[in-house]
């Protein structure tokens, strides 16, 4: 399995550790009710299909990448930098 | 049919042509009393219990597949009650219990076999945190022995105790602990629901769930489709999928956890054993292969396969731990689809539509669980209150942080 | 027999083996397989269920009888493919799955009684008395299951992996494959071509005919040679692909010492991970057998394996051959047989308009029904309408057609296309991205059908890399592959699926009768494909029988999953690198040696290793060190390595902006020059990690994590940052490496410490300043983890070996020394300090009664989940000192004395315990229901694993120096 | 207080054998230089004045014996002197933190492919490739500095480790050239 980092190249997935779902982007602001917190923390669509999620490139540059995958084929279409994309 | 020694016999005299079908192959009827999503292990042991324990028999269990085609299908077959958090440490007992009954009670040889669990640790605190699981285990009522070095190397004395990178300090062993064979399991448990009347319908895929206000009332399928009063979700790594046919979202996300089995060996190893320093875990079944994994690939997947990395740290961890298996050859990879939860304990509970309930967040454990499970949903979807041993596996328990996390690594759902 | 003038071994060198305890002589080029066959031996194993006699069945790796030991030196291999095994100079092997000898196997009782153990029949059984099951029936089940047998002594094997890259892969040498390679070879892009076999050329070395003009046999010469001469090719002789993974990653098994005695640091195997653009499959296709009464006796082989025998081993599997066929190309291996002067009973082809032009007697529209010969073939019997022929034969070539070896395409969950003109399954496309099929591995049989194929898909290849080539096609045969379907002959006795575990059709038809009607539910019930070959010639034959039984096509009943490996790997090989202390780096300390120097065992915290204890001379037991080092550090001075702790240097305006944001406490109002503990939560509201943290200017701190937690902070501070505050000015890095650290403690530190200052420095507690030490840019912070007045010394790591020997010196000097671990450990619980014992991820700040340290004003991460009901209450267990005469132990539980031990009544449990020198008594740290509320109180505590029953007092964690006057001194 | 002695990680340690070379070398300070939002002009004009530029990605550029290695986004290490003050960046001292190995020799390629998941040859991997990748289960930062040679820096606590995977696969791939397959 390999990964396109967007700084350095295509790399095996041994170098790159996985968070979980893109959901872990999306902090609940300071006060939001606990119901947020539980979307934040643990309910998750888990799609058999095109998903987003977070890979760190542990052995790289040390970036977390926002990756769009399919859970069914493992096709990624697309890696774009957390760090990178607009807030 | 009763199956025994003297009917194999008998029936070998004659061509062995007396052998009736292990169940029917119905076609679904338009309305059950209870429905249940899955004919894996935990769909096929619940409709059991429900109809041997709560006298209910007007169930169909619907399965996408062929019965047992999940997880129960493919997987390392360890039994064990080795949990310390109250809430588990009752239930797998429960589990256990029920194991050590299961052949004469379903009359099928699951091929249950107790021949002890080592829970290996290489550390001062390793040690400290498996004294505390031990002594919950027998807090609990179940067997725990404290191995010092030599103690392990009595039992296993092929492991590698000179040279490796994480020196044996001392093991847990589960005497109670074992394996079993996973097939056997569910067609025993198809059989004896098949035999007190219940429908298991396969290549019948749960494509809807039908809500009226707020109150289930039947469910879509490829087959057409079928009215219920009750139905139950029972259907593993795909959870997320069916609930959404209710409109919920559940804690889950799905990962591929790879296990191995190697060609046919003469007898190596008797007991399972647990590797403590990079998830490892080996065991021999009756056939002669070395069943054995150990993490999961770590990215959520449905694609029941995984990658090379995992495959190359398990291989190493088993080298490093016990290097005569090295000549044994991989003979086959496989990989399945586990529905991990945010605190790696499952979930047997209602939902917020009435007569529809949930039992999924199984992670990698779900075969040992596959006799509590059933017992404790089928005692739920009858009585509509959660059996005091599964009290604890609220849906909810996430939102109000009653959380039960064997491995202490909080709400990522693949560290469990 | 050999036959003289046929085959590419080489006679000059005769190789001496031994099988059996016999010796036999082949000659360089032979297999296993072959060399016992030209030594006319052919019975060579037993089969697994009735122990029925097995002979080598094919002349490839998909061989399910002919599996061996091969014992070495320093390892045995159970259950090796003789087919693939190269004889070299004092090969040992040996037959396996046996009671006795191979030709007196006690376990051939089995077949006797075969009608009581039909297909899953355990099933049905042993269950009564329940106690017999592991007491009787499963260890005799076990010990006559499996089929070869390990050493059990360690693995000694040198074993390597590696990493391959190209953009071009071939994965197979026939036709198909040569062409793909040449092809792709000359178009100058980065090749791969990779054969499982020690020779290239796949069935053309078998089938002769002509390539190009010329004989086969030269053709590959020809293109293996300019192959060879190309720098952009590289050729992987001994290599099986193993396994398709994710985006175009293939897992290769290469044989590299297994066909040569031993030599040092020559790795036995070598496991590749090649990652390819695009990558060719030309495996060719693996011809299958056909089921008829007792179809499985040793001398009765693939029709193809005789003709491999014969023209790449120059060896006759039998004096006299018959040939059971339904191709036209089968009829190739009589011809070559008569050619070479081997005798050809008879041609038997279930075709009735098939041809009969060979002069020998040619059987048009019969079947083989039966055979003799208990340990070896003798004769046969034919059916041709409603006559029976008897035949003398030693041999019986048989041929039900060929299936496409499609398993790679397979590995991503593609189901294979039914092809009812082949009769066999073929590849669906694009199964996995970038692997395409070609030559017989997708149905094109002949070699001009392998040889365009091979070319076109590789023109495919090097069109999408940007380049240009052009390759004229050889031309070849394009004989029309016509076959009548046979699976298994009709007719009431035994006929044999699969061969290794002794499947008949009976045991199919009785799957489908006892309602096991999936092909998935056929194959766990009978065990059809689940050997060591897993049902490669068998399993297509299995499910059309199956499909017969059920009232389905074969298409509708469809194949089971392939699953890696295509063939069998070792655990060496994939683990290789793994075994002894290779499993996972290594970190030392500076003070590594002068610690090793003085007898301390070093023990393994986390990667690292660290000193457990320092013994003097008469010291018989660590806790006799770890007392006196403990009175040392309370009276006179310790000095400890603490470089292990993570370090992580944070620098820009908003670094400690950033700390409130990832600590429950404030940091951005610590004055420069001082250092403040932190409590530091998960997003989940349970705390990560604690530790110090020093601000060393106005933008500047220095983060200490605790050594187990060094990655997983600094991996959630990447995350915190680049997530949500990705534009504050902060940068932070690791800096646990370029710092050598050390803790130096007690009523004489400041002496200590002050005499390696060029310039004394007078620091409060908790502060931190630069200083010089011998030459040296240092830092010097006044932190304690023992309880004592401490200090931490840090020198760039290149001097912190000269630092710490000149410290323990010094200290000796004082009344002091070095302390590890053990101390260490004792210190901090007299003080109450919490490590991962505590903080084991189930706890809340609230748990370890630091909910003050949680600000109120400002958010930081965990602090909201922090807040959940479950996460408060008097339910939850809370920190606490426990204090006992007797010895008490970690991993107890704790009760209220007087009560019954049991789950219930269970009150919380023990995480760090020692023996305190300075309280004269056990001291503990655990966890209990509602603790701080009952302080004071008894508690009463049990460890059963260690046998203890002990009545603790509850206290409060700090035992020693509560008000921190020493500390502050 | 007398003077403390510095050591390397492997003190200078060195092995040849099969043609390929392996030495412990001393590459002289190594500083981090990781550009603060908005800082990148400045910090260009410091480096400026060394006749140097924040790299591209996987890149290193060399001039006059110093160097500067990319290692990360908008980071990168200048090796082989002191760092001058550079505003705008964070400048950390890494000088102690890092051992560097040198490879050379015709089948150094061969070598490293036993331990790194890249592709090292010289088409894919030019001289002026900085890599962080990974030398088996570490993390390391491979450098192409020459036709047939690299340098690769491993955290310090960890240079045995290294020191020990490449000289084993030096042996085998020794081993491999001394016999005909």
């Amino acid at each position: 399995m390999r990964l396109t980092c967007p700084l350095c190249g295509d790399r095996d997935r041994r170098e790159f550790y996985y968070y979980g779902a893109e959901d872990y982007l999306h902090r609940p602001a300071e006060g939001a009710p606990l119901a947020d917190l539980d979307n934040y923390l643990h309910l998750r669509d888990n799609p058999a299909g095109v998903t987003k999620d977070l890979w760190y490139h542990e052995a790289g540059c040390s970036q977390w990448l926002l990756v769009t995958r399919n859970t069914v084929t493992h096709e990624i279409s697309g890696v774009e930098l957390v760090a990178g994309r607009k807030a | 049919m009763r199956y025994s020694g003297l009917k194999v016999i008998t029936e070998g005299l004659f061509g062995n042509k007396g052998w009736t079908p292990a169940w029917r192959d119905p076609a679904p009827k338009a309305e059950y009393d209870v429905i249940i999503i899955g004919g894996g292990g935990h769909g096929l042991s619940t409709a059991y219990y429900l109809a041997k324990n709560h006298g209910i028999t007007n169930i169909a269990v619907l399965e996408k597949g062929y019965l047992g085609s999940g997880n129960i299908g493919r997987n390392t077959t360890i039994v064990r009650a080795n949990y310390f958090l109250p809430g588990n440490s009752e239930f797998y007992s429960h589990s256990m219990k029920l194991w050590e009954g299961l052949e004469s009670d379903l009359n099928y040889n699951v091929m249950h076999s107790q021949r002890g669990l080592i829970n290996l640790f290489h550390s001062d605190g390793q040690r400290d945190a498996f004294v505390r699981r031990g002594n919950a285990m027998i807090n609990q009522g179940d067997d725990a022995i404290l191995l010092d070095r030599d103690g392990v190397r009595e039992h296993l004395p092929y492991l590698d105790f000179d040279n490796t990178r994480f020196p044996i300090y001392g093991g847990l062993l589960h005497p109670r602990g074992g394996s079993a064979r996973h097939d056997a399991v569910a067609w025993g448990y198809a059989r004896g629901a098949d035999q007190r009347g219940v429908d298991l319908i396969q290549n019948c895929e749960v494509n809807g769930i039908d809500i009226e206000n707020g109150v289930v009332r039947g469910v879509q399928t490829t087959r057409g489709a079928i009215r219920a009063k009750k139905v139950g979700i029972v259907v593993a790594g795909r959870s997320s999928q069916v609930a959404a046919m209710a409109g919920m979202r559940l804690p889950i996300e799905s990962h591929v956890l790879q296990a191995f089995v190697t060609e046919g060996l003469k007898p190596v190893i008797n007991h399972v054993i647990s590797f403590g320093m990079g998830h490892f875990y080996i065991s021999q079944s009756d056939k002669g292969g070395l069943v054995f994994g150990g993490d999961l690939d770590f990215y959520a997947s449905y694609a029941s396969r995984g990658n090379l990395p995992m495959v190359e740290h398990v291989m190493e961890a088993g080298m490093t731990l016990m290097p005569m298996i090295g000549r044994a050859k991989v003979l086959r990879s496989w990989g399945g689809i586990m529905d991990m939860s945010p605190d790696g304990s499952p979930v047997i509970d209602k939902t917020h539509v009435d007569g529809l309930f949930i039992d999924c967040g199984w992670n990698y454990g779900g075969f040992k669980a596959v006799p509590a499970s059933g017992w404790c949903m089928a005692h739920l979807m009858a009585t509509g209150e959660p059996h005091e041993v599964a009290a604890k596996f609220r849906l909810d328990r996430f939102a109000t942080g009653h959380l039960l996390d064997e491995e202490g690594t909080g709400s990522q759902h693949n560290l469990h | 027999m050999r036959v003289d003038g046929k085959g590419l071994i080489d006679r000059t060198k005769p190789v001496r083996f031994r099988f059996d305890g016999k010796d036999y002589a082949g000659y360089k080029g032979d297999t296993l397989a072959s060399a016992l066959l030209a030594n006319d031996v052919r019975l060579v194993g037993r089969s697994f269920k009735y122990h029925r006699p097995r002979g080598v069945l094919t002349a490839g790796s998909e061989e399910p009888n002919a599996l061996v030991e091969v014992l070495g030196p320093s390892n045995q291999t159970p259950n090796v493919r003789a087919t693939m095994q190269e004889v070299f100079e004092g090969l040992v092997a040996q037959s396996q799955n046996r009671l006795g000898s191979l030709r007196f196997d006690l376990l051939a009782v089995n077949d006797y009684v075969s009608p009581f153990l039909s297909a899953g029949f355990y099933y049905k059984t042993f269950m009564w008395p329940r106690a017999f099951w592991e007491g009787l029936y499963e260890p005799i089940i076990r010990r006559a299951a499996g089929l070869g047998s390990l050493s059990g002594k360690h693995d000694e094997g040198t074993y390597e992996k590696a990493f391959a890259f190209c953009d071009v892969l071939v994965i197979g040498s026939g036709p198909a494959g040569l062409m793909a390679a040449l092809t792709a070879g000359r178009s100058g892009a980065d090749v791969i071509l990779a054969e499982e076999s020690h020779v290239l050329g796949g069935r053309l070395l078998s089938d002769g005919g002509t390539v190009g003009g010329m004989a086969a046999g030269d053709w590959v010469a020809q293109v293996v040679a300019e192959l060879l001469a190309m720098p952009n090719v590289r050729i992987m002789a001994r290599t099986a692909v193993t396994g398709a993974y994710d985006h175009g990653t293939y897992g290769a098994l290469e044989r590299v010492g297994l066909h040569k005695p031993a030599r040092p640091n020559l790795p036995r195997e070598c496991f590749w991970r090649i990652v390819a653009k695009h990558a060719v499959l030309a495996s060719g296709a693996l011809e299958r057998p056909v089921g008829f009464e007792n179809n499985d006796r040793p001398g009765i082989m693939m029709a193809s394996a005789v003709r491999t025998y014969l023209n790449r081993y120059g060896v006759s599997p039998g004096k006299r051959v018959t040939l059971f066929a339904n191709t036209d190309q089968a009829r190739g291996v009589a011809r070559d047989l008569m050619a070479a002067g081997v005798s050809v009973a008879a041609i038997i082809d279930p075709r009735p308009d098939a041809s009969a032009v060979e002069d020998c007697p040619v059987h048009v529209g019969a079947v083989v029904i039966g055979s003799r010969g208990r340990l070896g073939l003798s004769g046969i019997q034919v059916r041709k309408g409603s006559e029976t022929i008897e035949i003398e034969t030693d041999c019986l070539a048989m041929s039900g057609g060929w299936n496409p070896t499609i398993h790679l395409t397979c590995h991503m969950n593609g189901r294979p296309r039914w092809n009812e003109d082949l009769a066999a399954f073929v590849p669906m496309e694009g199964a996995v991205p970038g692997l395409v099929a070609v030559g017989a591995a997708n149905g094109s049989m002949s070699t001009h059908g392998a040889l365009v194929t091979g070319h076109a898909a590789a023109l495919n290849a090097v069109e999408a890399l940007g380049r240009k080539v052009s390759v004229p096609l050889p031309e070849a045969e394009d004989m029309p592959y016509r076959l009548k379907a046979l699976w298994a002959v009709e007719g009431k006795g035994r006929a044999w699926l699969d061969f290794a575990n002794d499947v008949t059709t009976k045991d199919v038809k009785l799957a489908a009768q006892e309602g096991f009607r999936s092909v998935e539910h056929m194959k766990r019930y009978t065990t059809q494909g689940m050997a060591p070959d897993q049902g490669k010639t068998s399993n297509v034959a299995a499910l059309a029988v199956l499909a017969d039984a059920t009232g389905r096509g074969i298409a509708e009943t469809g194949v089971t999953t392939f699953r890696p490996p295509y063939v069998p790997v070792s655990i060496a090989a994939m683990g290789a690198g793994g075994r002894g202390e290779g499993f996972a780096p290594q970190r030392f300390l500076t003070s590594d040696q002068a610690s090793r120097d003085r007898g301390a065992p070093m023990i393994e915290a986390g990667l690292w290793y660290r000193p457990s204890y320092f013994p003097k001379p008469g010291e018989t037991t660590w806790r006799e060190a770890c007392d006196r080092e403990v009175n040392m550090v309370r009276q006179a001075v310790g000095v400890a390595d603490v470089s292990t702790l993570g370090k992580i240097d944070i620098q820009g305006r908003d670094a400690g902006r950033f700390l409130d944001f990832v600590y429950t406490n404030t940091f951005s109002t610590l004055p420069v020059g001082r250092v403040r503990y932190g409590l530091m939560l998960r997003e989940d509201g349970l705390v990560l990690d604690d530790g110090t943290s020093a601000r060393l200017g106005e933008n500047h701190y220095l983060m200490t994590t605790t050594t187990a937690a060094a990655g997983l902070v600094m991996r959630h501070m990447d995350f915190v940052h680049q997530a949500f505050c990705a534009d504050w000015q902060v940068r932070f890095i690791s800096v646990t490496e370029s710092w050598a650290q050390f803790a130096v403690a007690g009523p004489k530190a400041r002496a200590l410490v002050n005499s390696f200052l060029e310039v004394p420095v007078e620091l409060p507690f908790m502060g931190v300043a630069p200083v010089r030490i011998g030459g040296v840019d240092g830092r010097l912070f006044r932190i304690s983890f023992s309880g004592e007045e401490g200090y931490e010394l840090a020198v760039p790591t290149r001097y912190g070996e000269a630092l710490f020997r000149d410290l323990v010196a010094r200290a000796e000097t004082m009344g002091g020394g070095p302390y590890g671990m053990e101390a260490l450990n004792v210190l901090r619980i007299e003080k109450g300090f919490i490590t991962h014992a505590e903080i084991h991820g189930r706890v809340t700040a609230h748990d370890i009664g630091l909910e003050k340290m949680v600000a109120s004003r400002k958010d930081c991460i965990g602090k909201a989940a922090a807040t959940r009901p479950g996460m408060w209450g008097p339910e939850r267990e809370q920190l606490v000192g426990l204090r006992a005469a007797a010895p008490i132990s970690a991993g107890a539980h704790l009760f209220v004395p007087g009560t019954e031990v049991h789950r219930e009544t269970d009150q919380g449990y023990v995480t760090s315990v020692g023996w305190s020198p300075t309280l004269g008594a056990w001291l503990g740290l655990g966890f209990l229901k509602d603790g701080r509320a009952r302080l004071g109180q008894k508690v009463r505590l049990v460890d059963h694993l260690r046998g203890l029953d002990v009545i603790c007092e509850v206290c409060h964690p700090v035992f020693h120096d509560p008000e921190g006057e020493k500390l502050r001194a | 207080m007398p003077e403390l002695i510095a050591k390397s990680a492997l003190e200078g340690r060195s092995l040849n054998l099969g043609g390929v070379s392996l030495a412990e070398v001393d590459v002289g300070p190594i500083t981090s230089v990781a550009v603060l939002p908005g800082g990148a002009k400045t910090v260009a004009r410091g480096l400026k004045a060394l006749g140097l530029a924040m790299p591209e990605p996987n890149t290193f550029v060399e001039k006059k014996g110093l160097r500067i290695v990319w290692t990360g986004r908008e980071q990168a290490f200048l090796i082989g002197a002191e760092s001058p003050v550079l505003e705008g960046a964070a400048v950390t001292d890494q000088s102690d933190g890092w051992a560097v190995l040198s490879l050379s020799g015709p089948a150094a390629a061969d070598v490293l492919a036993r331990l790194v998941p890249m592709d090292l040859r010289i088409v894919a991997c030019p001289v002026g490739t900085a890599l962080r990748s990974q030398l088996n289960h570490m993390n390391a930062v491979i450098l192409r500095t020459g036709d047939y040679a690299f340098e690769i820096m491993v955290f310090r606590s960890m240079a045995r480790t290294a020191w020990h995977e490449l000289e084993t696969a030096t042996h085998m791939v020794a081993a491999r050239a001394g016999v005909k397959i």
